[in-house]
C-alpha cells in the first residue's frame, strides 16, 4: 500500500481525493460503526452522483442517510432502507436505485470483492424476489444462487483503535461490515478514537490487518455524543 | 367472532408462549416487534443466548437510560448489554452462524404465512419497501423458524392458502404463534396445537383462511 | 449445542464415540495449532478407515501423522503431504487415497462447510490439474472453479484458552485451520492449554464463538516440549 | 560453458539480488528454499512486511536456539518471531490477503518457467508429489510473481520453452532470478534485462531453452 506508517489525517484531507460518481462502502449497522466524521466531511466536500455500498441508510438526519437526504447519491446497495424516510420516498419517486441485498449476502459479497473470489452459492433468496436476475446452480439437489462480488473505490469504515501501521480494533457490535470493507476497497480511510502505540494491540488480536488500511483519521468527538 | 383482546395483552400472551419453547443453551435470534419482547419471559432456570445479526452472541438485557453505547446496539438499533460469556464479531461471522445452522431458533414477525410454510415479511409492493435486511439468511439458516404475530390484521387472516405478497423465504416457517393459537407447518400441512382459553376450533377456522387439521388432545394456551 | 457450560473431558473420553470411518477435519499447519493430546487418544482407541481433513500430514512421527503411520487411515483431503514420509509412500503404494486441494481453497471450502454456503468460486488451481473434475464457471471474461463445501463428523482443533461456554482464543500462527473447522463439523472438541473464568476472554477477542464448541479437553504438557 | 559458481554462493546472490526489489511497506510472502534466505538481505532502511501464509503479518528473524514456540513458526515449520505491528489471523484471511491482491511481492522456487510465464513447482509425476500447499494461491493472487531458482539443474536449463511438468500456474510469473540472469516476462515473451559478471549472453543462450530478447543497455548483476 506504499508506506509502512500509515498518515494520520483531518476527515477532510483524508476524503479530499473522492471524486464525483465513485463507488464508495460505508461501514455500519443502523447508528453502530458508522464514520461520522469522514461522512461530515463528504457532506462539507459535496461530492455527488455516488454509489453507497452499506449495510442501511441509517437515519434521514443520522449519518450516511444525510448523504441521501443531501441528494449526493445516486445509487445504494443495501440490504435495509426502511428507517431513513427520504432513501424511501426518493426510491418510490425514482430519484434512487436501490440494488436489495439480502444482510449475509451482502457481507459475502464483500468478503469476496476483498478476498479475490469470483462469487458464493448461497441458499438466501431462493424462490424470492433476490433471485431474480442471477444464475442459480443445483448442487446435490438443492438450489443456490450464484453472488457476484462487491468493490468500490473508497471504503471508509470506523474502528475503536487504529495503530501507526493502520491496525484496527473493533469494539462491541460496531465492528459488523467494517473489517469486510477494509479489503474490499482500492482506498482505505478509517476512523478512530485512539491511534495506540505499535505493539499496544496484542497481535493476536488485530482485526484487520494494517496493510489493509490506507488513512487513518481520528474521529470527532461531537459525532458520538449519543 | 374474534375474542376481543388488548394488542398489549395478546403481544405479551405470544412472547410468553414462545419463551416456554427454548431448552437450556438454545441459541435464538429474536426479529423486531413481538418477538423482541419473548426475552423477557425466559424461564428461570433456561440459559437462552440471544443473537443479533449485528455481531453479538449473549446480548443481555437494555442499558439503562443514560447508560449504554451505540458500538453495542440490538438489531433494531437499541442500545443493549453484553452478558458474560458474550463475544463480538463481524457481519460474514454473523450471518455465517445463520446461514450455516448454528442458530437454534429465529423468531420474525409475519405479514402473511401459508400452508406450506411460506413467509412473507419483507416488502408490500408499491407501497413500502425497507428491505430484506437479515430475515431471508435467518429463514434459510435457522434451524428452527418461529413466526410471531397477530392473528388478524384489521379483521383479516393472516394465516393463508398461499402468500399474496413477494416471499422471505419458501417452506421455511415451522410454528406459528398467535394470541388465539399454535400451529406446526408439517409434510402433511398445518396442524393446530394449542388455542387460547378464548378461542374455539371454529373461531379459529372463520379468521384462519388455511386448511388446518386439529391434533387431538388439542391443547389449550396458558395464558 | 444442547448445553450451556460445555463439558471437560479426559482426551479418551473426549473421542470415546468417534467410529471406525469416521470423516475428521484435524487443526494445524506443520506442528502448529494440532491437537496431539485428541490424537494420542485417536491412536490409543485404535479408530480406522478414518478420512482426514486437514492442512497437511504433518510428520511421521508427529501429530496426525502418526495416525497415517499407524494404518488408521483410508483417505486424507489435504493441501501438502511432502513432510510426512510414509503418507507419500502409501499414496504411492495405492494404500492411501488423497485428494489434494490448494490451501486456500482448502480453508475456503471448510468455511462454506460451515457457514452455509453451496460453493465458492476461486481463480486458483485454473488451467492446472486441481481443475479436473470441476465444473468451471466465467465470469467477466474470467475463469473461475466451482469449489464445493466440506464438512466432517468430528473436528479436532487446539486453541490456547478456553471458557466454560466454549469460548475459544488462540494464540500465534498456531490458530490457522483450527476456527474454521469449529464451524464445520457435527461434534467440534477443544484441546486447549488452559480454562479461564467466563468472561475473562474480552467479549471483543473471542475467536470462536462458545456456540460452536462441544466438548473441551485441556491438553497434556508432554506433548508440547517441543 | 556455465560459469562455476559455488550453489552457497549462487543461492545468496539470488537472494540478495531480489531483496533489492522492495520498497518500503511491501507485503511479501517467501516460499521454502531460496525465497527464505531473501529476509535477510534488505537493504537497510526499507521495512518490507513478511506474510507466512498459516496466519501471521510481520514476521521476524528465527527465534534465537531454545527460545521460540510451535506455535509462531514460518511456513516451513521453524520457529520465528513477530515483530511489532505484526498480526496474527486464521488461514480463510491469509489466503483471503493472498488472493485478494494484497500481498505485493510472492518469491517461489521452480521447477520449471517457461517463456509464458508458465510455472511448474507442485510434482514430478510418479516420483513426487509432495501437494501444492499455498502455491497456487500465491502464484494467482499476489501482485508479482517472483522465481528464485539455480539456472540450471544438473546442467539443464530450468527456463524452457514449454512447461513439461504439471503447472502451478498459468502465465503467473513476473520476474525470473537466478544466480546468471534476471528476466521479465512481458507481453511479448521473454526479456533478459541483467546477467551475472561472469555470464555472456551467448552463454545465457546455451543454458536456457525458452527463447528471449535483450534489453539494451543490458544491465550487470551486483555480486
Amino acid at each position: 500500500m506504499g508506506s509502512y506508517f500509515k498518515p494520520i489525517m483531518s476527515p477532510d484531507e483524508a476524503v479530499r481525493d473522492i471524486p464525483d460518481g465513485a463507488t464508495i462502502m460505508i461501514g455500519g449497522f443502523n447508528v453502530g460503526g458508522v464514520p461520522y466524521s469522514l461522512i461530515e466531511a463528504l457532506i462539507r466536500k459535496g461530492v455527488k452522483d455516488l454509489t453507497l455500498i452499506c449495510n442501511d441508510t441509517a437515519y434521514e438526519d443520522v449519518g450516511h442517510g444525510k448523504l441521501i437526504a443531501n441528494g449526493q447519491v445516486r445509487k445504494v446497495i443495501a440490504s435495509h432502507i426502511g428507517l431513513n424516510r427520504i432513501t424511501q420516498k426518493l426510491y418510490n419517486e425514482g430519484k434512487l436505485e436501490v440494488e436489495f441485498v439480502p444482510q449475509g449476502t451482502l457481507a459475502e459479497r464483500i468478503r469476496a470483492g476483498g478476498f479475490g473470489l469470483g462469487g458464493i452459492l448461497t441458499p438466501t433468496g431462493v424462490g424470492t424476489l433476490a433471485e431474480e436476475g442471477k444464475q442459480v446452480i443445483e448442487i446435490n439437489g438443492r438450489k443456490y444462487l450464484l453472488e457476484l462480488p462487491l468493490r468500490a473505490d473508497f471504503a471508509l469504515i470506523r474502528a475503536r483503535k487504529a495503530d501507526r501501521v493502520g491496525n484496527l480494533w473493533y469494539w462491541g457490535n460496531a465492528r459488523n461490515f467494517n473489517p469486510l470493507m477494509a479489503a474490499a476497497a482500492d482506498i482505505v480511510i478509517a476512523e478512530v478514537d485512539v491511534v495506540v502505540g505499535i505493539g499496544e494491540i496484542n497481535p493476536n488480536d488485530v482485526h484487520t490487518p494494517g496493510i489493509l488500511v490506507d488513512r487513518i483519521v481520528v474521529a470527532g468527538g461531537e459525532y458520538y455524543a449519543t | 367472532m374474534l375474542p376481543e383482546i388488548p394488542k398489549e395483552v395478546a403481544e405479551i400472551r405470544i412472547a410468553r408462549r414462545i419463551a416456554k419453547e427454548f431448552k437450556d443453551g438454545d441459541v435464538v435470534n429474536l426479529g423486531i416487534g413481538i418477538p423482541s419482547l419473548v426475552a423477557d419471559y425466559i424461564p428461570k432456570g433456561i440459559r437462552v443466548i440471544f443473537q443479533t445479526e449485528n455481531g453479538m452472541l449473549g446480548m443481555g438485557p437494555r442499558a439503562k437510560e443514560g447508560e449504554g453505547t451505540i458500538d453495542i446496539i440490538g438489531a433494531g438499533g437499541v442500545k443493549v448489554t453484553v452478558l458474560p460469556g458474550g463475544s463480538f464479531f463481524s457481519s460474514d461471522v454473523s450471518f455465517g452462524l445463520i446461514r450455516g445452522g448454528h442458530i437454534d431458533v429465529t423468531v420474525l414477525g409475519a405479514l402473511e404465512v401459508d400452508e406450506e410454510g411460506n413467509l412473507a415479511n419483507w416488502m408490500i409492493p408499491g407501497k413500502l419497501i425497507p428491505g430484506m435486511g437479515g430475515a431471508m439468511d435467518l429463514v434459510t439458516g435457522a434451524k428452527k423458524v418461529f413466526v410471531a404475530m397477530l392473528h388478524t390484521i384489521k379483521g383479516k387472516p393472516k394465516i393463508v392458502k398461499k402468500c399474496s405478497l413477494p416471499l422471505t423465504g419458501r417452506r421455511v416457517v415451522n410454528k406459528i404463534f398467535t394470541e388465539l393459537a399454535v400451529f406446526e407447518i408439517t409434510k402433511s400441512g398445518l396442524l393446530l396445537t394449542e388455542i387460547a382459553p378464548e378461542a374455539s376450533v371454529e373461531v379459529i377456522k372463520e379468521y384462519t383462511e388455511a386448511e388446518f387439521k386439529v391434533r387431538e388432545p388439542l391443547g389449550i394456551m396458558e395464558v
